[in-house]
C-alpha cells in the first residue's frame, strides 16, 4: 500500500493530497451525498468574503471545447453565516477543511480571517486558502493577483490574524508575465504554501446575439483544456524555489485535472497535493476517483510514498 | 437531509423519433427507483476523449421501477446543439452516463383540487407522469399542450389517455387552436375552477401562466430550465431571483432549490433578453460603488 | 452576397479576411494539395529568422484537451532561402503574402526586414507580421513580447526597413499582466496593426517517463481551448482602441478558430481578420471550410459587409 | 510536384480482430486509387464535440481500387491509447474522416533482386501488397516478422501465401523462433544474397535491420513512426534528423519526406529514450550559446 498521507505544515498530517478546489464544491453537503467528504485530504470550501453577496446577473457560464468560462462573482453566505453553519456541519461530518477567505481590501481579508479563527468550529481548520484573484477597490479593481505589493499586504495581514499551526497558501493567477514574482511576494508575506493556479481570464461571444456571453463580460476560463498552463506555473516555482529564487514552501496543484495521471502530472512538476476543480461538474465523485486511480499508478511505478513523487520530474 | 442521488453508466434500451423529439428510455435502476414528478437527470456526453465537459438535463418524462431490463427512465430530447445532437445519435446497447434525480419535485396538492398542467414544446415531458399522480389523489386533472407547430407537441395522445380535459394550440394553428397556451388558460382555470397550475416549458410562458393563475386565484408551480453547469448544486452558474418565505429575494440554485418554483416567488421583472439580472434589493446585491 | 473584402492599410485590399497562421501552414506548397492558396485572404508564412535553424529536439508535441503544446524552436532555412525560394512561389501561385519575421535581438529583426524588402517578390507582400514571441538573448531570454520597451524597440526598427505601404503587424503574446500595455507600446512604436494571440506557455509531464514530455521543456499552447483568452485579449485591446487609450489600428485574431462560428466570435470581440492554426493540423482545408461558414453565418444574419460586423459585441 | 493527395468521409464496412489488433476496411475510393505501398493514412478521431485534435497515423495495409462499394482502404490497428481506442470501436457504417495517401511510398528496385522484409508487430501491415509488387518485378521476396507474442504477429499465414519464404520470431518463443528479427535477419539476407531489406516496426528494431543490412551489404528502407501533429508538411513536430545527399545532417519532416528513409541515412546516434538530439554537426543547429 502506498503511504499516500502529506504534511503541508503545521503539523496537520492528511491521509491523502486530495482536495475539492474552492467554488467548484460548495460547501460539502451537495457531494456528501456521492461520498464521503471526509474521505479526502481536505475540503476547500468557497471562497468567502466578509458579507453576504448576491454574485452576478447569469448567465454565469459558458462551455468551451474542454473547459468552461464562469463569472459567478463570489456569491456566498458571508463570512458570520459561514462560520455558524457551513463549518460546524463540514466538522460534524469529519472533515479536514482548508477554507478559502476572499476580500476587496486587504482589511476585509483581515477581517475574513480573523472571524474563522474566533469561530467555534476553528479546529476542523488545517489551513487557509487566501483566493488573492479578486479585485483590489483601491486599485482601480485591479486583481491583488496581478501585483506582487498588493498581494504581500494582503498574505502578511491574513498571516498575522492566524495561530503559527495554521498554514496559510496563496492562491495565484496564471494571468501574470512572471508567476515566480508573485509567489516569491507572498511567500516573503508569510505565505506557508502556494495554491495554483486560478483561473484564465477568458471571454466568450454569443455569436446569436452578438454580445458578450456572461452577464459579467469576462470570467475565468477553467477545465481539463488549461492543465498545461497549470503544470507550467508549478514547475516554474518549483524551479525557481530549487535554485534558491523562493523559499522552498509546498504547492498545491490546481487546474485541469480529471484523472489519476493528470494529478500525477502536476505531483511530478512539483505539486504536494491535488485540487479537483471543473471535473467535479463533469463526474461529482471525482476527486475520490482521482484519488484511487493515482493511488493505482503510484503503486504500479512502485513508489511506496506518494511525497516521492512530489517534484520527480526536475532534473531528469 | 437532502434527496438521495445516484450515479450510474444507462444502457439505452430504446429510442425513437417523435414528431421533432427523440423519446430514449435507459436503465437506470438507482434513478428509476428514487426520482418523483418534476425532477431531472443529467447526462454526460461523449466518450472518453470528449470536448464536452458539461452534463446535460432533461426532465424525467417517466420511470418504470422494475421491468425486464432493471428499473428504467424515459426522457424526451430536443436536438438543438452538439451535445443533444449527440444524445439523439445514441443506438440501444450504447451506454451513456446518468446522474439523478436532481432537484425538487412538483408539489402535490393534499386536497383533491383541480389542476392544469401546462406544457409548452418538450415541456409537458414530466406533465404525464404528474397528472397520474394527481389523478391517483382524485384531482380533476386538465392538460394545456402547446408549441410552435404541430410537430413540436409532445404527448397529445397520451395527454387524451391520462387527463380529463385536453386543449392544445399552436403558433401556426397546425394542430388545435391558434395561438399561445396563455390565451386558452383562463378559460381552462375558470371552467375546472383549479387551485393548481403547472406549468413547464421557455420561461416567457412560465411568467404567463404565473401571471394568468394569479389573476385566476390558482397558484402556479413552474418547472424552469436554466442554464447548469453541475445540476447538483456545486457550482452557483443556475441561479435566479427567488423571493424566499422571509420576503427577500436571493440568487438562489434551480438545480437544488428548483427546478419547480412557485410562479409568484420567481422575479419575472429581473430577466431580460436571455439575461438575469441581480435585483438591487437582492440580499447581498452589489451596491453603487461596489459591495 | 456578402462583401467579404477587408483593408488592412497600405491600401492592400484583400479579398476576404480569412489566413493561415504563422508557423501552422508551413510555406504554402504542402497545403496548395488541399486548397488553392490565393483563395484565402493572405497567406501567412513561417516566422523566418535570419540564419538557417534546426529547430529543437523532439519530442516537439504533445496532445492535450482540445489544445495541443509544440516546441518547435522556429526550425527554418532562413530568410535568404526564404527569399530565393518560398515567397517566389507563393508569388507564382497569385498568393497574398503576410510574412512573419522572428530574431533573438532587434537587429536581426530589422536585417531579416530589410533582406525582405529587397528581395525580388516583394510584390507578393501585403504587410509583415512581427512575432515577438521570441527570446531575447540581451535581456536573459526574456520574451520581446513580454517587455513593452523591447517589443517596441524591434517594431520600430523594422517599421523602418519597410516602405510606408507595408503595414506591419505586431504578434503579442497572452502571457503578460495587461495586453493593453503591450498593445500600446506596439502601436506607439509604428505598429499599423496588431495580430492576437501567439500561444500560451504551457507544459506537459510524460507520466510514463516522469519527465517534461517536450524535449524543449515548456511548449505553446494553440487550439480550440485557448479561443476564449484570444476572444478576451481582442476585446480587452479593441476596447481600449474605444476609450482612446490606444490609437485604432486593425487586429488579426488568432486563437482556436474551428469553424465559422468561432471566426465571428473573434470578429464582434474586435478582430478584422482572421487566422486558422491548429485547426489546420486536425483539417487541412480548414482555411477555406472556414471562410465558407463565416460567409453564410455573416448572410444568415443579414450582413451586406464582413467589415459592419467587426467589433460589433462591444457596447451591447 | 508533390503527389496527389484527397480528404475524404470514409464509411467502414468490414472490421473485424485478428490476434491483438483491428483489421478496419474502409471505403475511401480517393485514397485507394492513388496510394503506393508505404505510404500512410491520417484519421480523425472522435465526433464533432471532439477534444481530440489530432489525427492518427496508420500505414495501409492494402487498397482494392475498385469494388461492390467503391475503392477500398485497409489498415491494422493496435489500440494503445484514447484515440486508437476510439478507431478499433467503430462498427460497420459508421464513418471516419480520412486524408491520404500521405507520405513517400517503399522505393522499388529496377532490377528482379532478392529482398528481405522485415516487420515488427502490426509493422508489418503495409509490407504483403509491397511483397506482392516485387514479385509481380520479378524479385525473390522472403519475409521476417517478429513481435513480443503470438498474438502481436500480424499476417504470418498470409506471408507464407505471398511470399517465398518466412521466419517468425518471438520474444517467449511462442510462436516461431525465440528472439529478435536481427538475429535471424543475418542468415536470411546470406541465404537469399538480398540487396535491399525493408523494414517497418519499432525504432530499436529499424536501427537494428539497417546495421544487419549495412553489415551484410544490402540496403535498408526503413518506414518510421514519428509523432506527427499534422501528416502533411506544415507542422514540423515529425522531424529526425537525416543525412542528406549533400552529405550534411538536416531535421527532416518524416511525414512527408518519409516515413521511408534509406536506413543508413538516419542518425540513429540521435536517438535516446524516446527523444532526439539535434545532432551538433546538424544544419542549423543551436551553437553553444545559443543561435
Ligand atoms: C432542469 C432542466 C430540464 C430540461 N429538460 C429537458 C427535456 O426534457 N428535454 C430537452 O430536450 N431539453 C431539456 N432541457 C434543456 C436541455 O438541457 C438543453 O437543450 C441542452 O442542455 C442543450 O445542450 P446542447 O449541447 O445540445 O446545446 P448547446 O447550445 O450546444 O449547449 C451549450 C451549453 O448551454 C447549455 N444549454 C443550452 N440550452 C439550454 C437550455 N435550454 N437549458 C439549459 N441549458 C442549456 C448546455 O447545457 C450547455 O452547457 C432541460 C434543461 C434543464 C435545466
Ligand atoms: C507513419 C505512421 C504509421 C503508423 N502505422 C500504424 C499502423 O499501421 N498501425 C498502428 O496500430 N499504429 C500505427 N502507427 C502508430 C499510431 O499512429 C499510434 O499508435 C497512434 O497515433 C496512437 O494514438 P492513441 O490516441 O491511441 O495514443 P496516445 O498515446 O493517447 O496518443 C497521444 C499522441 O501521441 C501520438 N502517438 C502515440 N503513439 C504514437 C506512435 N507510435 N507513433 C506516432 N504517434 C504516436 C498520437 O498520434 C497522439 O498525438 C503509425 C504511426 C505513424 C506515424
Ligand atoms: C464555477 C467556478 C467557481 C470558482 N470559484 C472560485 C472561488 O470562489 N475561489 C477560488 O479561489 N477559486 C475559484 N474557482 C477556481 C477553481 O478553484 C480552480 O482554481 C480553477 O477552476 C482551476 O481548476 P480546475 O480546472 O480543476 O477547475 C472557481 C472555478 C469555477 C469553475
Ligand atoms: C506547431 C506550431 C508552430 C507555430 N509556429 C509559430 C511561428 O513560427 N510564429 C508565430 O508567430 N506563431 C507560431 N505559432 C502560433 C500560431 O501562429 C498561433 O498564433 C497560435 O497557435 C494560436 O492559434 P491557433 O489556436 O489557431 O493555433 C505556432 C503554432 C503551432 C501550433
Ligand atoms: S447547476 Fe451548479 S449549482 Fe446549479
Ligand atoms: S507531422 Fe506535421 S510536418 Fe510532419
Amino acid at each position: 500500500m502506498v503511504d499516500l498521507s502529506v504534511d503541508l505544515g503545521g503539523g496537520h498530517r492528511l491521509p491523502n493530497p486530495l482536495m475539492t478546489a474552492s467554488g467548484c464544491a460548495a460547501n460539502g453537503k451537495e457531494l456528501h451525498r456521492f461520498f464521503d467528504v471526509s474521505d479526502i485530504g481536505a475540503f476547500v470550501t468557497k471562497s468567502v468574503m466578509a458579507e453576504p453577496r448576491s454574485g452576478r446577473g447569469t448567465p454565469r457560464m459558458a462551455e468551451t471545447p474542454s473547459c468552461m468560462l464562469n463569472s459567478i462573482g463570489l456569491q456566498g453566505p458571508g463570512i458570520e453565516a459561514f462560520v455558524d453553519e457551513d463549518l460546524p456541519w463540514l466538522q460534524s461530518v469529519g472533515a479536514r477543511v482548508l477554507p478559502s477567505i476572499a476580500g476587496s481590501s486587504s482589511t476585509e481579508y483581515a477581517h475574513v480571517a480573523a472571524t474563522l479563527r474566533a469561530s467555534r468550529s476553528f479546529d476542523a481548520v488545517v489551513g487557509v486558502e487566501v483566493n488573492i484573484s479578486c479585485p483590489n477597490v483601491a486599485n482601480r479593481g485591479l486583481v491583488f493577483a496581478c501585483d506582487p505589493l498588493a498581494s504581500a499586504k494582503v498574505i502578511a495581514l491574513v498571516r498575522e490574524q492566524l495561530p503559527r499551526d495554521i498554514p496559510v497558501f496563496a492562491k495565484l493567477s496564471p494571468d501574470v508575465t512572471d508567476i515566480t514574482a508573485i509567489a516569491a511576494a507572498c511567500v516573503k508575506a508569510g505565505a506557508d504554501g502556494l495554491t495554483m493556479i486560478n483561473t484564465l481570464l477568458g471571454m466568450v461571444i454569443d455569436t446569436d446575439r452578438m454580445r458578450p456571453q456572461l452577464g459579467g463580460v469576462t470570467g475565468g476560463l477553467s477545465g481539463p483544456g488549461i492543465r498545461p498552463v497549470a503544470v507550467r506555473a508549478i514547475w516554474q516555482v518549483r524551479q525557481a524555489m530549487f535554485e534558491g529564487r523562493i523559499p522552498t514552501v509546498p504547492i498545491i496543484g490546481v487546474g485541469g485535472v480529471r484523472t489519476g495521471r493528470d494529478a500525477l502530472e502536476l505531483v511530478a512538476a512539483g505539486a504536494s497535493a491535488i485540487q479537483v476543480g471543473t471535473v467535479v461538474f463533469n463526474d461529482p465523485s471525482a476527486p475520490v476517483r482521482v484519488l484511487r486511480e493515482l493511488c493505482e499508478l503510484l503503486e504500479a511505478k512502485g513508489y511506496d510514498r506518494f511525497t516521492d513523487a512530489v517534484a520527480v520530474a526536475h532534473g531528469r | 437531509m437532502r434527496a438521495r442521488v445516484t450515479q450510474e453508466v444507462a444502457e439505452v434500451i430504446a429510442t425513437r423519433r417523435v414528431g421533432a423529439y427523440q423519446h430514449i428510455t435507459l436503465v437506470a435502476p438507482g434513478v428509476a427507483e428514487l426520482a418523483r414528478p418534476g425532477q431531472f437527470v443529467a447526462l454526460g456526453v461523449g466518450g472518453e476523449s470528449s470536448g464536452t465537459l458539461l452534463r446535460r438535463s432533461f426532465s424525467i418524462h417517466r420511470v418504470s421501477p422494475s421491468g425486464t431490463y432493471g428499473g428504467t427512465v424515459e426522457i424526451v430530447v430536443s436536438a438543438v446543439g452538439a451535445g443533444t445532437r449527440w444524445i439523439v445519435e445514441r443506438v440501444p446497447h450504447d451506454t451513456i452516463d446518468v446522474v439523478g434525480p436532481l432537484g425538487k419535485a412538483f408539489p402535490l396538492p393534499t386536497d383533491p383540487v383541480a389542476c392544469v398542467l401546462v406544457g409548452g414544446g418538450y415541456g409537458s415531458a414530466p406533465l404525464f407522469w404528474l397528472a397520474g399522480e394527481l389523478r391517483e389523489r382524485g384531482c380533476h386533472v386538465e392538460m394545456v399542450l402547446g408549441a410552435a407547430r404541430e410537430d413540436r407537441l409532445f404527448g397529445v395522445v397520451e395527454a387524451r389517455r391520462s387527463c380529463d380535459g385536453v386543449t392544445v394550440t399552436t403558433d401556426d394553428g397546425s394542430a388545435g387552436q391558434q395561438g399561445w397556451v396563455s390565451d386558452v388558460l383562463p378559460d381552462v382555470i375558470d371552467r375546472t375552477k383549479a387551485a393548481v397550475v403547472y406549468g413547464c416549458g421557455p420561461m416567457g410562458m412560465l411568467e404567463a401562466i404565473t401571471r394568468v393563475a394569479q389573476a385566476h386565484d390558482a397558484v402556479a408551480q413552474v418547472a424552469v430550465e436554466e442554464s447548469m453547469a453541475c445540476g447538483v448544486g456545486v457550482c452557483m452558474t443556475c441561479v435566479m431571483p427567488v423571493v424566499g418565505s422571509d420576503g427577500r429575494t436571493r440568487m438562489v440554485r434551480s438545480c437544488v432549490e428548483g427546478p419547480v418554483f412557485r410562479g409568484d416567488r420567481v422575479r419575472w421583472d429581473a430577466f431580460d433578453g436571455g439575461h438575469a439580472r441581480v435585483p438591487d434589493d437582492a440580499v447581498g446585491a452589489p451596491k453603487v460603488g461596489g459591495h
